[in-house]
């Protein structure tokens, strides 16, 4: 059973293996050369490496399952209301009554959904190649406060536990009569005994972990040391700095007009 | 102004523990609004008691971190008086509207991805307003409401904490060096 | 030989409340003890946990009159997170102490050592011997959520023996525990007991404590209301009328056998069979 | 007359581990004091989950008072039978005790007046009546556990279900519980206290249930239950104190709960 909310999984491909922040150097310049590069071919592009990348990983089938879910409804929705309404909209492919289908705006909508594609492509990479524990432990070796890595570390945890105590606490109610079926207002009804036992168990178990945390001597001032190791490599370092430095020159030749 | 120091920078272990638990909050009250398919998102509840439990900064990380809006420009105190309840409302709905409107622009061409907000985002468009408008009131239309009753929630729930919770979090009192009685709990 | 608990005429009372929630009390505890603290809900035990640890009133804001000392020390001139590299307080609910940080058994350990700055290498030798004291070496992979309630019971107490503490509080640590989490339990801390370790135990059941502590005391509305034997302590009637009395007492009397009152099985079976 | 019947239950979570398999659970359970053992991971939640359709069995019929559980709702099963379940802050949230307890029977849709009285008896039998006005989260756990079972109780129905009613529980509040449970069971409802306590099966329940892995291995009157040791060890459980003695002063069969206890002692061969 997952219990964070994570969507890792486990493997040894080179990306599994590669540092943290080398994967998350990959997955923003992904992101900023899908929304730099103008024109469709370059930002498909981009989209066949990555998923070549998450075929390499092992994860492409199980992105292509969790993705389908999330991007039809958005590719459908952006290509209507643009097709229907965009500035740059001319030519009519299909009259609708008041309203009517246009080619720029089709053009315009699907690609933008394709580099909406790029950017859940890239982030799914990330989160499906990374421990997030590593990733913590990545910055916080980078000098980021344990107080911050250790918010990072439990929101991550704490999110799926909080939908569990909501199933149970949907349970309690039902269980002492409350209806969360039925017409709108009687759902409605329903919302706040469902979250306030959330939101007050919640705050106990806040002021006893945060008495728990003080008895195990967090928030001293000594000097942390690394918990272990997150292997890293001249190739991955210059492999970021590449990354980077494609990003701002397809930024410069966009500026510039030569792509 | 007094209440400026609301902003300066502290968080105790307390407080750090508690920006993960807004965070969950504001899932939580999500999930539970649309396993009761109500039309709302009502997904920053945590991130506006954070706010008002523990001050700027613990509401203002968790709604970062949830990737939401910030209920961290308001002081607590201030939000402690109905006047600032509504005052919560309309910044809550202006950091939401505002800050996802250029989001929406870069992403999806100033949609909000709610067919309620597109169709006026639609209307506007074909009615020659400039798109920035448009994706403004898209954004807006959904927001206005989902806000609203979101800082209503927050509120209600606020109010309705035993007082020890209430004082327990308040890292920000208005005598703030105040030794002594900080919070009251039992054992 | 010094104390390693000291109070003397201490009393705590929380913020924006108007009676002391403990005290005054005067109580001396030696290294090596092992003490069973009982007496009825809202009597001050936790209380007594939290001033001795230092939570209240550092945490709890509120007002600490008369004197405290652990290991010599006062606690109020120390923070909780420096007192907690010697001292630990296993609190009453096994889930909400964990750091809700870590994905792993060992892990979860780990976090105290870490957040004193300690070498790995030695992270690892404390977190190996905690694991192993704790009975929980063969589920150091798993996440903490999988253990069942009592296995995450021990795992808090793995995470604060991590810090090798020399003295060890415990508030209720079984009463969210069926039978065979709390024996679990309790096996650990027998084992620390013989290792020298000081125990101040919190406890609703009475006949472990009986049967377990050398020495017991008693609270009422804040103050001791014995402190002694364990069979000396049971058998008085005010203890007797809050704290209540152990199940083979109760039989004993039932029979019209004592006082005084056998409060264990060994002494309960001798005295009956009689 | 049986208040709760189940019929041939077959239930599980996921196909792969079945919780009560092949042929099914067939249990008839009377009005009175019933205590439900087992050890972790028998299917005793399970088990009171499908009294009122929150979970709802593969195969075979459940009915409780006379009410088929298959045909409601589980929002109209709550005024048939009340729950107390494990912990507390899974449900509290009114501003009040007062407000928490009537809950149950406000949403029912019960008039205001028979909803104040059904709320002061049940915070009187609870030993709440002092805390009326208090906000649930300002008691300790183990008082808030006595609001949810107040809750359970102010809704009056004939079937009350009790999840692990002493864990956390002082001295006096055992013994609170323990002539709570008694009384519930001698007015002609059916309570059911799921516990790991043996002792308080002992002294409070006539009628106990031992679950095993999924099987019902003993439905019966409480002093019979302990007698095989066999089946207690499997069930993980220790035998109640008085019972223990009694064994250790040559007792067979030994006694179960304190009355059987006193008048074994006093006939017992020298």
């Amino acid at each position: 059973m997952a219990r964070g909310l994570s969507l890792y999984a486990e493997g040894s491909s080179p990306l599994h293996r590669a540092h943290p922040l080398t994967k998350a150097t990959l997955t923003l310049c992904a992101i900023g050369l899908a929304f730099i590069l103008p024109s469709w071919p370059l930002v498909l592009g981009v989209g066949v490496a990555l998923l070549s990348l998450l075929a390499a990983a092992g994860v492409l089938r199980r992105f292509l399952f969790v993705a389908a879910g999330l991007l039809v409804p958005i590719t459908l929705l952006l290509a209507l209301v643009q097709s229907l309404a965009n500035p740059h909209n001319q030519t009519v492919i299909l009259p609708l009554g008041p309203l009517a289908v246009h080619r720029e705006g089709l053009y315009i909508g699907l690609l933008a959904a394709l580099r909406i594609a790029d950017l859940v492509a890239a982030t799914f990479l990330f989160s499906f190649t990374t421990r997030p524990a590593d990733l913590a432990e990545a910055l916080m070796q980078r000098g980021l406060s344990p107080r911050f890595g250790y918010v990072i570390q439990s929101a991550l945890q704490i999110i799926p536990q909080s939908l569990e105590t909501a199933d149970r606490i949907r349970d309690a109610q039902r269980a002492r009569g409350l209806e969360t079926e039925g017409p709108l207002p009687r759902r409605a009804r329903a919302f706040i005994p469902l979250l306030l036992p959330l939101v007050l168990s919640a705050l106990v178990a806040t002021q006893e972990r945060a008495m728990a945390l003080e008895v195990r001597g967090f928030g001293l001032k000594v000097g942390r040391l690394a918990r272990y190791r997150i292997p890293d490599s001249l190739g991955q370092r210059v492999l970021r700095w590449g990354l980077a430095l494609a990003v701002v020159a397809a930024l410069a030749a966009r500026l510039r007009g030569w792509l | 102004m007094a209440w400026l120091s609301a902003f300066k920078f502290r968080l105790n272990t307390l407080g750090i523990v508690l920006i993960p638990v807004c965070i969950a909050i504001d899932w939580a009250g999500h999930a539970i609004a649309s396993g009761l398919r109500l039309p709302l998102f009502l997904d920053s509840i945590g991130t506006i008691l954070g706010g008002i439990l523990a001050g700027p900064w613990v509401g203002g990380l968790a709604g970062f971190i949830t990737n939401l809006i910030s209920s961290g420009t308001i002081d607590p105190i201030w939000q402690r008086q109905p006047r600032g309840w509504i005052g919560i409302w309309i910044l809550c709905f202006l950091v939401a509207s505002i800050g996802s409107t250029p989001l929406n622009i870069g992403l999806y061409q100033g949609q909000s991805g709610i067919p309620f907000g597109d169709a006026i985002y639609t209307a506007l468009v074909n009615a020659h307003f400039p798109t920035w408008i448009a994706a403004y009131v898209d954004e807006a239309a959904v927001d206005l409401p989902d806000k609203l009753i979101t800082a209503l929630v927050a509120v209600l729930i606020y109010q309705g904490l035993p007082r020890r919770y209430r004082a327990l979090f308040r890292l920000y009192q208005p005598d703030d060096d105040a030794e002594g009685e900080r919070s009251p709990a039992r054992a | 030989m010094t104390p390693v608990i000291a109070m003397a005429a201490a009393r705590y009372r929380y913020p924006e409340t108007d009676h002391d929630a403990l005290g005054p009390v005067d109580l001396a505890i030696g290294p090596g003890e092992w003490v069973g603290v009982v007496g009825p809900t809202n009597a001050g035990k936790s209380t007594l946990c939290y001033v001795i640890i230092g939570l209240a009133p550092q945490f709890f804001g509120g007002r600490l009159r008369g004197e405290v000392s652990v290991f010599g020390s006062p606690t109020a001139s120390q923070p909780v997170n420096e007192r907690s590299r010697r001292a630990g307080l296993l609190f009453q609910n096994p889930f909400t102490q964990l750091s809700g940080a870590r994905e792993r058994v060992d892990e979860e350990v780990a976090f105290g050592p870490e957040a004193h700055g300690l070498p790995q290498a030695e992270v690892e030798e404390r977190v190996a011997e905690a694991l192993r004291l704790t009975g929980l070496q063969d589920l150091r992979a798993r996440h903490p959520l999988d253990l069942s309630g009592g296995q995450l019971q021990r795992l808090a107490l793995a995470a604060l023996l991590a810090m090798r503490p020399e003295l060890l509080l415990l508030d209720e640590p079984t009463s969210q525990l069926d039978p065979a989490g709390s024996r679990a339990l309790f096996d650990v801390l027998r084992g620390l007991h013989a290792a020298g370790t000081t125990i101040v135990m919190v406890e609703h059941r009475l006949e472990a404590v009986a049967a377990m502590c050398p020495r017991v005391i008693a609270l009422g509305e804040g103050r001791l209301l014995a402190d002694g034997a364990p069979a000396e302590v049971f058998n008085r009637p005010e203890v007797q009328a809050s704290a209540g009395i152990p199940a083979f007492a109760r039989l004993a009397a039932l029979v019209g056998k004592g006082p005084p009152l056998p409060v264990t099985f060994e002494s309960a079976v001798e005295a009956l069979r009689g | 007359m049986a208040e709760i019947v189940l019929r041939s239950v077959c239930f599980d979570y996921s196909s792969a581990v079945p919780v009560f398999r092949e042929p099914g659970i067939t249990l008839a359970l009377p009005q009175a004091a019933i205590a439900l053992i087992g050890e972790n991971g028998a299917g005793k939640t399970t088990l009171t989950k499908l009294l009122n359709g929150l979970l709802r069995p593969r195969t075979g019929s459940v009915v409780v008072a006379g009410t088929p559980v298959a045909e409601r709702s589980v929002a109209q099963m709550a005024p048939v039978i009340g729950y107390a379940f494990q912990n507390p802050d899974d449900q509290l949230f009114e501003r009040t005790v007062r407000d928490e307890v009537a809950f149950g029977p406000r949403v029912m849709g019960r008039p205001r007046e028979t909803v104040q009285a059904a709320v002061d008896r049940a915070l009187d039998l609870c030993g709440l009546a002092g805390q009326a006005s208090t906000h649930p989260h300002d008691l300790v756990l183990a008082e808030r556990k006595w609001v949810t079972i107040a809750s359970a109780l102010a809704a009056d129905p004939p079937v009350v279900v009790l999840d692990e009613p002493t864990l956390g529980q002082d001295w006096a509040g055992r013994e609170r519980l323990r002539a709570l449970v008694r009384a519930l069971g001698g007015q002609g409802r059916l309570v059911l206290v799921v516990t790991h306590d043996i002792d308080f099966v002992a002294q409070a329940c006539d009628w106990t249930v031992v679950l095993t892995r999924g099987l019902v291995r003993y439905s019966g009157r409480t002093a019979l239950a302990f007698a095989d040791e066999g089946r207690m060890e499997e069930a993980g459980l220790e035998l109640p104190a008085g019972t223990r003695l009694a064994r250790a002063l040559g007792a067979d069969p030994a006694p179960v709960g304190d009355e059987a206890f006193a008048a074994w002692y006093r006939v017992r061969p020298a």
